[in-house]
């Protein structure tokens, strides 16, 4: 880890001070302001976290929904027994082995399967629950009352996404990276150039998953009021997903990369247009994959890479 | 630990059935350490099937895989992978989106002797060099030539470290020219010690290379030898001729 | 949306809550007074938003305005009202991060209602922190008694499941009495908030006026098919028959209903019964059956608003929505009551008024509307309203319903 | 008794569900594009119905004299001038089913949007042969059994086009191989767009035809799509024949499940059932091994 740092001094530096900065944010951020960046943080910690899974193994998972819902439920319960904190590790660990458990049933499934598949279970935990709750607790709601500030919310996925965004990018240098990567690019190569694939796949699913618990649990501090459907809206899942292909699911930054400037779309698009939000949505997609294949990210390598060319060619000549 | 005369690998009475076809038919053979075999046969002869059974790609319906006097049989690929059997592959299979050295450097991460990427990376970088490949280590595989990346898949399979290297018609589509150095290299990485299983259709480099040579033919082992006996046995010409498939 | 500046007027007067009182005559009038709402446009609650609740608040803001605005006395002069509004794509993240832009960028004089229960429950401690009056128009929940004084901002606008339920359960209790029916019941409901609450609100209820509930099941809210349900129901042999539905439950299972002969002499579906679209597709065979969340058409100032809507949209109000209109009627007095834009006053006006509007008379015991209208039945092809049979403009309970003809 | 004409009404929700996956499995089977706008056009044949019924007075029949046609030409220029493209600049399957879902996702947005500023969102329901049929001591409504006759009939008429004409020949080649069907001649690209039309068109006609017993939305279009998703893996992608037996086993478990363990319980046995099959038979029940 200090040989990775050492060696990519630049770029750390350069992300320690972008995260202190943004850490001061509460301080002269009006409450909106904070709302937009935690809806921001989410939608950012969700795409890496996807991305670190699906956009390495291109195993495409619908699942994020399940699994944010999962630790949404898992706050709701635990809180009323727990401290907050610990209730919020505790939806972390939730997902985490669910994950695992999903992971040993499924991930032998490949392509389009693999997506309807994840797409299904996300459907199937929603009912299950739903039916679960009616048949025990004769109600289908659950009330989380606490007294978490805003600020809190927002330091904690801040953290969450730099935790993400820094562990998926210290993944990718990593021999567990190199075996997803490979993963995704042949598997059958991989198992038999000596990588458990089914390990790797699994624990990378199910930390993949318990991210997604923790942003669920986290944003859910914030909700008076759930219920299934709320816990497992899968607009999340669809929204994820475009995102990390919009910015380049490629590279630990990628998500970033296509969360950020989608959800400031929404948010101009939810003031200025609201009844054509979905039109103008869906030309974005049409528009990103004829002229912006890769994603920006792709896009932004080109432009550095280009320069770069420039400058030496430059240096060639001087 | 086995020396050189000692036998590496042994396969015996190995059976393999797809549906009602039956691809490797009561096989039997043995390698001794530090030699080549050949491996050659019509298409469809079962040839690819038998290495797939050694790396467990699939699971065999009979018989035993001994390397090293150990039964094999039910260990995982990568498990396989770990015991030092390294392969290529048929149709070559690289990873398109990841460099050249990245390629070799995932056989040296997690082969028999794992390491970090940094170590792997001067490994690979040495074996890319050994292949001819040096130049070309930064650019992704897909951007290879096809005998470039035959290259590669070597380059990976050997940053294994592998005690058996099994290669899968390697040699084929290759100029004559690419064809000398490529049998130059694997004689090569034969004298080092490593012994070889290789399918080939190419008589030219069986000649060369094989200190023996099994046939094979609708899944059975139709004959064995020293490859001047082999290739010049009645049997083994029918099998060829009245294939759907003449050899190279 | 209009997106004229905004210019300061409005400013002092949002800050007179806040700041030591200046001097009246210091003040100029605002140009304009502010409403803002976040509610869902996207997504499966988007159709129940548009209609109920979005016609709404374009109606009502074109018709003030027509009028020449609300009143402010204080600077004697009517203003003109601007609504800024946001989809939320039905997510309470979204939907709290809205409301504080609202609030927070946009600077808004009052926050209007978002769309269902959940949403509402979202927004409350929002509107509470910076204490701005809101009427929930599309929430109900058994935890309204709990809720409330937690939240002295929210203001409850609809029947909750126990004013909703209770009468269905009376009015069964009642014709058991009278010797009319056995007082045998069937109840189902779909897998949702509120068709549970509904569900165990009714069954308290039916349990203390001693009903027999021979059948009690809840659907999964999407189901395809809902008959081998009212098979099973059938058996049982009810004589009332009650769905704690949705909309388009409560149109399959009505359909359904007819194709298998089965004839409850008491029957009730709930959201979706009142929806001109219902009346459209079965025609005269709704007559008789009873339904949630009416208003009455024959109440004063229906014609000119039921025309006025028309006129707008080109189609039928919807009447579950009359009951959005009368919360922003009511805002609209109470603020001229006040005659400022002052938020804490405004809220006690609320709190403490009878307020009279299209769904009749308004009156909030601890945020809570005493006597809102729960239960309508169709009679004559007409929707009409029934419980609370004490509030002015209630008709009689038809019974038994006409079997299907 | 009860158990027999649930069972009855399983066979024809099943019908239903094959109905409305028969188009989705000519797109994705034999076009090989995975098109999430599907439901869009499910939604269109619902609304034309519902127009011609509700503004035109007319039998809501002769709506497929309109929707089906539009829905035919729309899918074909979405084939031939978005799809065309990405199907050149792919790599390999996964790139073009990355590249095809995001645009079709995208127009599943801007159809929807488009239907939602049109028409709104109010929930759309009209009464058509909504009477009972009594068969063998069972009911059933009218319109559920005539949409399952329809989608009978529809899948007997894939079934012997496929089998039976040079167009279906040329079809069946396509889905097994691609590119060993464009060697031997068939002009892959032309067929693909005509199978990718007809595929649209079978999904206006289906959203006619439930239209008559369930309500809609402009939002319906999203939830059509999965469904029938989830059919057409089921049965296998490509089967075109088997997409009616997959949607009849799922329509008979469902309803029958439901009856016996419990109501609520009907998606989740639905989806249960569905991922079972997945987990055992990843190809889908009506493949060969």
């Amino acid at each position: 880890m200090l040989e990775l740092l050492r060696r990519n001094w630049g770029i750390s530096a350069l992300t320690a001070l972008g995260a202190g900065l943004l850490a001061l944010v509460p301080l002269f951020g009006s409450n909106y302001v904070l709302s937009l960046f935690i809806v921001l943080y989410a939608n950012v910690a969700l795409a890496t976290a996807w991305a670190f899974f699906s956009g390495a193994t291109r195993y495409i998972s619908l699942a994020t929904a399940a699994f944010f819902g999962v630790g949404i439920y898992t706050l709701a319960i635990l809180h009323v027994y727990v401290s907050i904190p610990l209730a919020v590790v505790g939806a972390a660990i939730v997902g985490f082995l669910v994950a695992l458990v999903v992971g040993l049933s499924t991930l032998r499934l490949r392509g389009v399967y693999f997506v309807v598949f994840t797409f299904g279970l996300t459907e199937l935990v929603h009912q299950v629950l739903n039916w679960w709750e009616i048949k025990i607790n004769k109600t289908v709601s659950r009330y989380i009352f606490t007294d978490v500030s805003n600020v809190n919310i927002y330091e904690t996925l801040l953290a969450v996404t730099l935790i993400t965004i820094v562990g998926s990018w210290y993944v990718s240098q990593i021999r567990l990276g190199f075996a997803l990567r490979a993963i995704g690019e042949d598997e059958t190569v991989a198992r038999h150039t000596g990588v458990n694939t089914t390990r790797v796949k699994i624990l990378c699913f199910a930390l993949s998953a318990s991210v997604m618990a923790l942003v669920g649990a986290v944003l859910a501090l914030r909700y008076p009021y759930i219920d299934a459907s709320i816990a497992f809206n899968n607009t999340w899942s669809f929204q994820v997903l475009i995102a990390a292909l919009l910015g380049g699911a490629g590279r630990a930054w990628g998500p970033a990369m296509g969360a950020v400037p989608l959800v400031l779309l929404s948010e101009y698009l939810a003031g200025s247009f609201p009844h054509h939000f979905s039109i103008a949505l869906g030309l974005c997609f049409v528009v990103i994959v004829y002229f912006l294949p890769g994603g920006i990210t792709r896009l932004i390598e080109r432009f550095l890479h280009s320069l770069k060319a420039a400058r030496a060619g430059m240096g060639g000549h001087g | 630990m086995s020396g050189p005369g000692d036998i590496l690998l042994s396969i015996r009475g190995l059976q393999k059935a797809f549906g009602g076809l039956v691809a490797v038919r009561d096989l039997s053979f043995d390698i001794p350490q530090g030699k080549i075999l050949g491996l050659i046969g019509p298409n469809g002869s079962g040839k690819t099937t038998v290495l797939n059974l050694v790396t467990a790609e699939f699971a065999p319906d009979r018989g035993t895989i001994l390397f090293k006097d150990r039964d094999i049989v039910g260990a995982k690929s990568f498990e396989v992978c770990r015991m030092r059997i390294a392969r290529t592959f048929q149709l070559v299979r690289v990873l398109p989106h990841m460099t050249t050295r990245e390629n070799v450097m995932l056989g040296r991460m997690f082969g028999s002797a794992p390491t970090v990427p940094a170590h792997a990376a001067k490994e690979a970088d040495a074996l890319l060099d050994r292949v001819g490949l040096k130049p070309r280590a930064g650019m992704f595989a897909s951007q290879l030539t096809y005998i470039d990346q035959k290259r590669l898949e070597l380059a990976r399979a050997l940053a294994a470290h592998p005690e058996l290297l099994l290669l899968d018609e390697w040699l084929a589509g290759l100029n004559p020219t690419e064809l000398k150095i490529g049998i130059d290299l694997v004689r090569q990485i034969g004298r080092e010690g490593i012994t070889i299983v290789m399918i080939e259709h190419v008589m030219e480099a069986i000649r060369a290379l094989c200190h023996r040579v099994v046939v094979m033919n609708a899944g059975e082992r139709i004959a064995e030898g020293t490859p001047d006996s082999v290739l010049s046995d009645p049997q083994v010409i029918q099998a060829y001729l009245g294939g759907s498939d003449a050899a190279a | 949306m209009d997106r004229r500046t905004f210019v300061k007027g409005s400013a002092a007067v949002v800050g007179a809550a806040t700041l030591p009182r200046t001097p009246a005559q210091a003040q100029a009038a605002p140009d304009k007074i502010r409403f803002g709402y976040a509610i869902t446009q996207s997504g499966p609650l988007g159709p129940g938003a548009d209609s109920t609740t979005v016609s709404n608040y374009k109606l009502w803001n074109k018709l003030v305005n027509d009028a020449g605005g609300i009143m402010l006395k204080k600077f004697g002069k009517k203003v003109p009202i601007e609504m800024v509004a946001y989809d939320d794509q039905g997510k309470p993240d979204e939907l709290l991060k809205l409301t504080e832009r609202l609030i927070q960028q946009d600077k808004v004089d009052m926050v209007l209602s978002p769309y269902a229960t959940h949403m509402n429950l979202a927004q409350a401690p929002i509107i509470n922190k910076y204490e701005y009056p809101v009427i929930m128009t599309t929430a109900t929940t058994n935890k309204t008694y709990e809720l409330g004084p937690r939240w002295p901002y929210a203001f409850w606008n609809i029947a909750q499941p126990r004013e909703a339920s209770q009468p269905l359960s009376k009015a069964i209790a009642d014709l058991k009495k009278q010797g009319k029916i056995k007082g045998r019941v069937a109840a189902i409901y779909p897998s949702v908030e509120y068709g549970v609450e509904n569900n165990e609100a009714f069954l308290e209820a039916a349990k203390k006026d001693g009903l027999e509930v021979v059948f009690n099941k809840s659907y999964a809210f999407g189901a395809s098919d809902l008959q081998p349900l009212i098979r099973e129901v059938m058996a049982t042999n009810p004589d009332a028959f009650l769905a704690f539905s949705y909309p388009p439950d409560t149109f399959m299972l009505t359909e359904q209903a007819q194709i298998l002969g089965f004839n409850p002499q008491f029957m009730y579906v709930a959201i979706g019964g009142v929806f001109p679209q219902y009346k459209d597709k079965f025609g005269n065979k709704v007559n008789g059956i009873l339904v949630y969340g009416p208003s009455d058409p024959k109440a004063p100032g229906m014609d000119e608003y039921a025309k006025a809507h028309r006129d707008l949209f080109k189609q039928e109000y919807e009447p579950g929505g009359v009951n959005v209109y009368a919360a922003l009627q009511l805002t609209q007095q109470a603020i001229e009551t006040v005659g400022e834009i002052d938020r804490k006053k405004i809220r006690d006006v609320i709190a403490n008024t009878t307020f009279k509007t299209l769904w009749g008379e308004i009156k909030y015991v601890k945020q809570l509307n005493a006597n809102p209208w729960a239960v309508g039945q169709w009679q004559n092809g007409e929707l009409t309203v029934i419980y609370p049979a004490d509030k002015a403009g209630a008709k009689p309970l038809l019974f038994p319903k006409p079997a299907w003809s | 008794m009860i158990l027999f004409e649930v069972f009855l009404g399983g066979l024809l929700l099943g019908g239903m569900y094959g109905l409305i996956a028969l188009g989705l499995n000519l797109q994705y089977g034999v076009a090989r594009i995975l098109n999430l706008s599907y439901g869009e056009f499910f939604m269109g044949g619902a609304f034309t119905a519902f127009f011609t019924i509700m503004l035109w007075k007319l039998n809501p029949l002769l709506s497929l004299f309109v929707s089906l046609p539009i829905a035919f030409v729309i899918n074909w220029l979405i084939y031939q001038y978005l799809m065309i493209p990405l199907v050149r600049r792919a790599a390999d399957q996964d790139a073009l089913d990355a590249d095809v879902v995001l645009v079709t996702f995208g127009l599943f947005f801007v159809f929807q949007g488009l239907a939602l500023v049109n028409w709104s969102g109010d929930l759309r329901g009209y009464s058509f042969l909504s009477s009972p049929v009594h068969l063998v001591g069972a009911t059933v409504a009218f319109n559920r059994l005539f949409a399952f006759l329809a989608a009978c009939a529809l899948a007997f008429a894939l079934f012997l086009v496929l089998r039976y004409t040079r167009f279906g020949t040329a079809l069946r080649a396509m889905t097994i191989d691609p590119v060993a069907a464009s060697l031997v001649g068939i002009d892959v690209r032309k067929f693909s767009a005509l199978a990718f039309a007809a595929g649209g068109a079978l999904a206006a006609a289906s959203g006619m035809l439930v239209s008559t017993f369930i309500s809609f939305s402009s939002t319906i279009g999203v939830e059509y799509t999965l469904k029938a998703l989830i059919v057409v893996i089921l049965a296998g992608v490509g089967r075109v024949t088997g997409t009616l037996a997959a949607g009849l086993v799922l329509g008979v478990v469902e309803s029958v499940g439901g009856y016996l363990v419990d109501p609520q319980l009907t998606i989740a046995i639905n989806f249960g059932l569905f991922m079972l099959v997945l987990l055992l038979r990843p190809t889908g029940l009506f493949t060969r091994a």
